[in-house]
């Protein structure tokens, strides 16, 4: 055993308030948020409808926006089509949901959630599969050039709307949601819509095992090592290349889900669907700061909750409140929330 | 005097010079070689992209900064024409206060989002002009009062640049007041693309390379990189607006649509990679090509899919119905064969 | 006595609760050549961003011929004469060698801002650029594309850049770092030729004690972010605070 | 004598249009530490990347432990028991310490062992155990590469200048953590430009210039011989 | 031969209308012409153009249609952009476009010019045949709209047409085009409501998908004594009204309404080739087109001028029973219709079943030109 190199003793400062407030400030948010509408609302039953709504409607923006924590956020793709991969979930969850009408037509929840979950997992199957060819024929030549991912990903997002067009025709196609699915429970003067009690629990799901699955394993950290420096994590004997696959296929998955829930919310779908959410979902991925599930949640409860505040305060104001609230955040702090990965 | 009017930047490759000068050719004397009403038009719109494009190279190929708000520039520029035309009335004095006070609420704005992306990192910066693009587009669509909302605006320009006012008749050619206007639009793109080219080759020009390629380092030689950037996109947005206006005064009328869309950002987008980013000649190469395809592809896709007829599923995919199919496939392919642009590739091979 | 071209007075830089650079007061006189010593992450870096603007200090004044340059960016400190090379390499890759000069000389003579001249025609530039090149003997590489230099060469254009940078006060953090041994001269006369034209100061951070000894006029050790010595450079270098945290035992008696 | 752990011959690589190295042969003996030396821009850098499998041979054969690697992807040579410290350090800067030495760790959990020795030479890695490895200054990212590639037993360690910028006190420590490595039958590559540190650690040495190797011998060989050191490196007498 | 140019958008966001929308003019042409399509012994060629939805490409094509192709009469578009950005060319080339089913007022009002005709409805008819459905003494109504030009016009006439009812509006709520939550908006209603006497309705004016009828009825707006209203839809979204039986309104077209034999021919023709029944946008292009063969055989040549005077004032039949082009504006005079929402056996969708047939004289369409 050699001796020790003489270890030096850094100083260290106490940190001020501010600084150990501003740590937990983003887990803050939502609770502040929530207060500010009792306050500025009045009437309670309409901040209590306003309240669960939008943080359901958070809820459902976290679905659609968790794939793309993982493609955008984790891997540094900036994927458009993750809005194709939104719309063609919706389109083969519908369109097993419509093959499953003996299950959807009957008021029997057991019955009506059996047949929802069949309905996500085709829809998971089908864009896990079209992300992993995506990934292989579009995105593998152009990781780490944004620029080139814009607009090869525009490409596929234009080639499978077309598609979705070629196959199941150009008009919208109109849905109604399982029968214990449809109309509202009403509760101390609010009305909730159930499907959104649904979004909550499938929400809440989704956030807890992709937490487990980043803070148990190391694939969080090979994607983020990977994308500086890919040859150093080969070199550590790493198969880049297939957690990459891996990752981009959970998240076209996940994108999958989000498209049958967006589609079930909706009750229409159109093969431009999930173009239509690709700016919110991404204000919420940014504003969360960069592969931080948490942040991406927090960030999409605060979008949830901010709109349904606003459009009944001020509607003019509506139309930016989001983007408002980006660079509100973005000034605040430039790397978003809870970065987990830095901003190039 | 030629190396001084393309301010010394060569097109460094046999195959390109000829294809630049087959394209000023052709564009100079379109209303001569190809009479007819969709090929002036074509010829018009080629050359307005060529300047739109080429104003947003000076920002992304240049300067390395990605922006989205491009096109909000361009309807800046459009919309200013439109609404001192509407207001003012039919007249030149319309034509030059929409076109200059188009230029300067765009170099304005252009600055406020400059300072502002001082702040944000890169791709941040790139979302945000996104999201503020979509909200500037549904906000004009709101504002139905004054822009005239979705269903955009029509107005009259003098009479002198309209279909109306004949002159007689050279070649076989009706001299129209139209050709008038087709050749304001030609040495108005040909004079500030010339700019365009004068600017990147000029030391400023050399510090935005160096700012993209290292923007930390610029700034420890003494680069006040801000100044440099925010510069560049100023510079880039007026020349967008001036395009739009010119887009204004050629087509007499503006719409969200045909200046604000989302798509017109992405069109512009591949153009400038098609051509080759970074080099103002693929700015002319990549809007040439795009807007022939984007006018001719549909044509093409019927007799394709005319003289397919019989097989399987090929005729579907070939009908003139899904040529956006197809532009998407030209989204992929473009990217793959051509990394560096044609440009470079025609460079590349020399 | 000399006048005093920098000067720090009290900076300090606090990184959460890290002290890096803990007030550290200390001027630099015209024709000197200061080392800066101390162990790996003493704060010597760290105290360079600060004097070059990189950082911002949490208190504390830096003075540039006098002048408080504190709030300063980088860009005008380094105008007003305030030169730095980096530690870890950091260039123009995809420009020639030629250009990465060009730029620099472009910067000192104020034309960046020229937007309707062609660049080509300033000749003068170029011929400037290539005889700094030459001064670090990478003239027959101008042509080439910075990226594909090796390391070596990169350092050397690094030393280069901040040579044609003509500054008051240079700031070298360890030039010679993975350089040759038959390269590192190259650099290391250079130097000395700077330091020959007594009109600049050079700080200089180096971790060969034989560069140092032969080029040093003064060592002033960083130890744990403080100023923990300064002086000639034989009283330094025997003094136990380098002995021990510095040196540790000689590789030899390994 | 066993064996050799490493065996380059008439290795060839291009790197785009640049023929870099020019048919390599190196030997490189197993429990031992191999010194390549050689100017700068000569091709040390290359052969070393060329072995974990970053620029791929054009030409000739590499055995590594008695394998042919030639066609090797570079994860299954590092996994077939090669560690390698590039010579840009190659840390993940936006990752804490603590998460770069998890990921050097690719076969399991760290060894809290391991990891006490690490530590012990290179003690500011633990004080800064949570901070993001990008902040650390240059010697310490210079300590945590070395440190990576030591997180778990390897049988062949690629080192790339390790010693540059490096204060004194730690390049003997790091000395010492070598000859530890070399203790426990590891075999090491080591490009140094520090020849009082080549002289001090190396058994074997080979010397490279133009992309070929043009002397190979014992290190005492070569450090017994300053007119040999002239021709092959250019080193004078005054430089050691 | 008489060459007539359809310019729509058949790519882009409303594809499907577009389609249903040229399926409507051949059937048209082809019933008109009683299957020869030639008129007065000319051969009608139709030629498609593709406008993608742009205006700008619209007007070049409608400029290259009239002055390269040298169609006599162009019919067309979808979006009401693309119309307005079309309206000069028409004039410039002194030719006839019938504007079918591009709906905003503007078109036969601000900007029209004496060579556009319109057979499709514009915003007003809409609105107007609401009010005059919904209407009524005692009626209270609180309106949910998009907020842009269409919605806000909408709303305008629909206020003006329902003050002559006796009805009133209480409150009207505008909401971004691109909302998707509209539980603020239903609050806001609600609120606005609560404390109202006697017969509650909330309208809604809504183009295109994401109609919030489903969502608001999900949050049980008859907590508060308030009933859901809107006009008809195409198809494929009357899906929607399946949750709301007994809902009424007024629709421009749905197969089974309107009795007359062009209709009787329409269906059974669309049924026999295409499988399907007929939609809003097939009965306007069928309309379009038949007033085209009219017209031309009424004026007896494609002259421009003569066909104006022939097409002043003229009533032709289509799937909507008879329609009547005002000399003022050209707007197309027609019938809508009063309907109820049932479930039906074997359609999984709302039936609107006729409760009232609005006819021409019924509304009070302003001219606005
Ligand atoms: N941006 C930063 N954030 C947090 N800590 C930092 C930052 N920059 C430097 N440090 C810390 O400050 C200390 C001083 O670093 P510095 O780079 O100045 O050391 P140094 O003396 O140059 O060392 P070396 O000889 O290894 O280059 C280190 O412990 C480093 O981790
Ligand atoms: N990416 C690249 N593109 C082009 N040429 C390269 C590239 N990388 C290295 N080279 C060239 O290959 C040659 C060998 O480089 P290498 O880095 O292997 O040298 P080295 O012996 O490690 O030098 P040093 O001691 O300076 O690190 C050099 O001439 C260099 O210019
Ligand atoms: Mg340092
Ligand atoms: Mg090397």
């Amino acid at each position: 055993m050699t001796s020790a190199a003489p270890d030096h003793a850094p100083k260290y400062a106490q940190l001020s308030l501010p600084d150990r407030i501003g740590k937990a400030m983003p887990l803050l948010l939502v609770p502040l948020l929530v207060v500010f509408g009792f306050l500025s609302i009045g009437s309670t039953s309409s901040w209590l409808t306003l309240t669960v709504s939008g943080l359901a409607m958070g809820m459902m923006i976290f679905i659609m926006a968790s794939g793309l924590t993982l493609v955008f956020g984790l891997m540094d793709v900036i994927n458009f089509g993750h809005g194709a991969f939104i719309s063609v979930g919706a389109y083969v969850g519908i369109s097993a949901l419509l093959a499953l009408e003996s299950w959807t037509g009957v008021p029997s929840l057991l019955l009506n959630v059996a047949a929802v979950l069949a309905a996500v997992i085709a829809a998971m199957c089908v864009t896990g599969a079209l992300g992993w060819g995506f990934e292989r024929v579009i995105v593998r030549p152009v990781y780490g050039a944004h620029l080139k991912q814009i607009l090869v990903t525009v490409g596929g997002l234009i080639v499978i709307e077309q598609m979705i067009h070629v196959l199941w025709g150009p008009d919208e196609i109109y849905l109604t949601r399982p029968e214990t699915l449809k109309g509202a429970v009403t509760f101390a003067g609010a009305a909730i819509e159930k499907y959104r009690l649904l979004a909550v629990v499938f929400g809440l799901a989704l956030f807890v095992a992709m937490r487990l699955v980043l803070k148990r394993t190391k694939i969080g950290l090979i994607v983020r090592a990977g994308v500086q420096n890919g040859e150093m994590v080969e070199a550590l004997g790493y198969h880049l290349r297939l957690v990459f696959i891996g990752v981009f296929i959970a998240g076209s998955a996940l994108a999958g889900l989000g498209g049958v829930m967006w589609g079930l919310y909706q009750e229409v779908i159109t093969a431009g669907m999930g173009e239509e959410m690709m700016i919110l979902v991404f204000i919420v991925v940014i504003i969360g700061g960069l592969g931080s599930v948490e942040g991406a949640f927090i960030g999409a409860l605060l979008v949830g909750l901010l709109q349904n505040y606003i459009a009944f305060l001020e509607p003019k104001l509506a139309l930016i409140s989001n983007i408002a609230l980006m660079t509100a955040i973005l000034m605040w702090r430039p790397q978003g929330m809870m970065p987990v990965v830095k901003a190039k | 005097m030629l190396t001084n009017l393309i301010s010394d930047d060569r097109p460094r490759s046999l195959i390109l010079t000829g294809l630049l000068l087959g394209i000023l050719f052709c564009l100079a004397l379109a209303p001569f070689l190809f009479p007819g009403v969709r090929s002036l038009e074509t010829a018009a719109r080629i050359c307005i992209f060529i300047v739109l494009v080429a104003s947003y190279d000076l920002l992304l190929g240049y300067s390395g900064i990605v922006s989205f708000a491009h096109t909000m520039f361009f309807g800046l520029g459009a919309y200013g024409v439109a609404l001192a035309s509407v207001h003012m009335g039919r007249g030149y004095d319309a034509l030059i206060v929409g076109t200059v006070s188009g230029a300067v609420a765009s170099a304005l704005l252009a600055l406020l989002i400059g300072l502002f992306s001082l702040r944000v990192r890169a791709i941040f910066f790139a979302m945000i002009t996104l999201a503020v693009a979509s909200a500037v587009a549904v906000l004009v669509s709101q504002l139905s009062g004054l822009t005239g909302g979705e269903d955009g605006l029509n107005y009259s320009i003098p009479r002198e640049l309209t279909p109306a006012f004949k002159l007689g008749s050279l070649f076989g050619v009706s001299i129209t007041g139209k050709l008038l206007n087709y050749y304001l639009v030609f040495f108005a793109s040909l004079a500030l693309f010339l700019l365009l080219l004068r600017i990147v080759n000029s030391p400023f020009g050399r510090v935005l390379q160096a700012i993209r390629e290292n923007d930390f380092r610029a700034e420890a030689i003494g680069y006040r990189v801000v100044f440099y950037r925010t510069l560049a996109t100023c510079l880039s947005a007026a020349v967008a607006a001036i395009a739009g206006s010119l887009f204004a005064i050629w087509l007499r009328y503006v719409g969200p649509d045909t200046t604000l869309s989302f798509e017109i950002m992405l069109d512009i987008l591949l153009m400038v990679v098609i051509g080759g980013m970074g080099t103002m000649y693929g700015a002319v190469i990549g809007a040439t090509i795009f807007v022939l395809a984007q006018n001719y592809l549909q044509n093409l896709m019927g007799v394709a899919s005319g003289a397919t007829e019989g097989l399987p599923l090929i005729p579907q995919l070939l009908d003139p119905d899904r040529w956006l199919l197809w532009l998407g496939v030209l989204f992929i392919l473009s990217v793959y064969f051509f990394p560096t642009g044609i440009v470079g590739r025609l460079r590349s091979e020399d | 006595m000399t006048q005093m071209l920098l000067e720090t007075e009290g900076l300090t830089v606090r990184f959460g609760g890290h002290v890096a650079v803990d007030a550290v007061s200390c001027g630099f006189r015209a024709g000197e050549l200061t080392a800066i010593v101390g162990p790996n992450g003493a704060g010597k870096t760290t105290y360079f961003n600060l004097i070059s603007g990189q950082i911002a200090a949490s208190e504390g004044t830096v003075r540039l011929m006098g002048e408080d340059v504190t709030r300063d960016p980088v860009a005008s400190r380094c105008r007003k004469g305030l030169g730095r090379a980096f530690q870890l390499t950091n260039l123009f890759p995809n420009l020639t060698v030629l250009e990465n000069v060009r730029l620099v000389i472009q910067a000192r003579r104020r034309m960046g801002f020229n937007l309707l001249s062609m660049a080509t025609s300033h000749r003068e530039l170029t011929v400037a650029a290539i005889a700094i090149l030459e001064r670090v003997r990478l003239h027959p590489l101008a042509e080439q594309k910075v990226g594909g230099l090796s390391h070596g060469n990169q350092r050397k254009l690094e030393v280069a850049i901040l040579i044609a940078l003509d500054p008051v006060v240079y700031m070298f953090d360890e030039p010679t770092a993975g350089m040759s041994v038959d390269e590192a001269p190259v650099v290391l006369d250079l130097i000395a030729e700077l330091k020959a034209e007594k009109d600049r100061t050079i700080l200089l951070v180096e971790h060969k004690m034989d560069v140092i000894r032969s080029l040093a006029d003064r060592i002033i050790v960083l130890h744990n972010g403080a100023l923990a010595a300064d002086g000639d450079p034989a009283t330094v270098m025997a003094s136990d605070v380098v002995q021990e945290a510095y040196m540790g035992r000689d590789l030899a008696d390994v | 004598m066993s064996d050799p752990i490493l065996e380059l011959s008439g290795v060839h690589t291009d790197i785009a249009q640049y023929h870099i190295l020019q048919g390599v042969d190196l030997v490189v003996p197993r429990g031992g530490v191999t010194m390549l030396l050689g100017r700068n821009g000569v091709g040390k850098t290359t052969t070393l990347r060329t072995i974990i499998g970053h620029w791929q041979a054009k030409s000739g054969s590499l055995r590594f432990d008695g394998a042919d690697i030639t066609s090797l992807p570079t994860p299954a040579r590092a996994r077939a028991g090669i560690g390698f410290v590039p010579e840009d350090m190659g840390i993940f800067s936006d990752l804490t310490v603590e998460e770069n030495m998890i990921l050097a760790a690719a076969s399991g959990p760290l060894d809290p062992a391991r990891l006490d020795w690490i530590f012990a030479a290179f003690p500011p890695l633990r004080t800064f155990w949570r901070s993001e490895a990008g902040n650390l200054s240059g010697g310490q990212k210079q300590m945590l590469s070395i440190a990576r590639a030591m997180a778990e037993e390897r049988q062949l360690y690629l080192i790339d200048e390790p010693t540059k910028g490096l204060a004194p006190a730690i390049i003997s420590t790091m000395a010492g953590a070598l000859r530890d490595l070399k203790k426990k039958g590891a075999s090491i590559l080591l490009v140094e430009q520090n020849f009082s540190v080549a002289k001090a650690l190396g058994d074997t040495a080979a010397v490279m210039d133009d992309g070929r190797i043009v002397w190979a011998g014992q290190m005492a060989e070569l450090a017994g011989d300053a007119a040999l050191q002239e021709r092959l490196m250019g080193l004078t007498m005054e430089a050691h | 031969d008489i060459k007539i140019a359809h310019v729509y958008g058949k790519t882009g966001a409303l594809e499907a209308y577009a389609a249903q929308s040229h399926n409507g003019l051949m059937l048209g042409l082809e019933y008109a012409t009683g299957g020869t399509m030639e008129v007065n012994g000319e051969k009608l060629v139709v030629i498609e153009k593709d406008t993608q939805l742009k205006p700008d490409i619209g007007k070049a094509l409608l400029a290259e249609a009239y002055g390269d192709d040298e169609a006599d009469i162009a019919v067309g578009p979808v979006s009401s952009g693309v119309a307005l950005a079309m309206l000069p060319v028409a004039q410039e080339y002194e030719k006839i476009l019938i504007v079918e089913p591009a709906v905003a007022d503007s078109i036969t009002g601000e900007n029209w010019n004496r060579y556009i005709f319109r057979t499709g409805r514009n915003s007003s008819q809409d609105a107007i045949s609401n009010a005059v459905a919904l209407g009524g003494e005692g009626v209270t109504i609180a309106t949910l709209a998009q907020d842009y030009a269409f919605g806000r016009d909408g709303v305008a006439a629909f206020r003006e047409a329902l003050n002559a009812s006796g009805a009133k509006i209480a409150h009207e709520e505008y909401v971004p085009t691109d909302t998707t939550d509209f539980t603020a908006a239903a609050e806001r209603i609600f609120n606005a409501m609560e404390g109202v006497e006697g017969k509650k309705k909330l309208f809604i004016i809504w183009a295109g998908g994401g109609n919030p009828m489903g969502k608001i009825n999900a949050m049980d707006p008859s907590r508060f004594g308030i009933e859901i209203a809107t006009g008809g839809n195409i198809l494929a979204a009357l899906t929607a009204y399946k949750e709301l039986p007994g809902m009424e309104g007024a629709t421009y077209y749905y197969y089974e309404i309107p009795q007359n034999p062009v209709n009787d021919w329409l269906v059974k023709e669309h049924m026999d080739r295409f499988g399907s029944p007929p939609d809003f946008f097939t009965a306007g292009g069928m309309a379009a087109g038949i007033a085209v063969v009219e017209a031309i055989k009424k004026a007896g040549s494609t002259d421009t001028e003569a066909l104006i005077t022939a097409m002043e004032g003229m009533e032709w039949e289509t799937p909507k029973g008879t329609m009547r082009f005002r000399k003022e504006d050209h707007q197309a005079l027609q019938s809508m219709y009063h309907f109820r929402t049932e479930i039906q056996d074997g359609k999984d969708y709302g039936v609107p079943v006729l409760v009232r047939e609005i006819g021409i004289d019924d509304m009070d369409i302003p001219v606005r030109n």
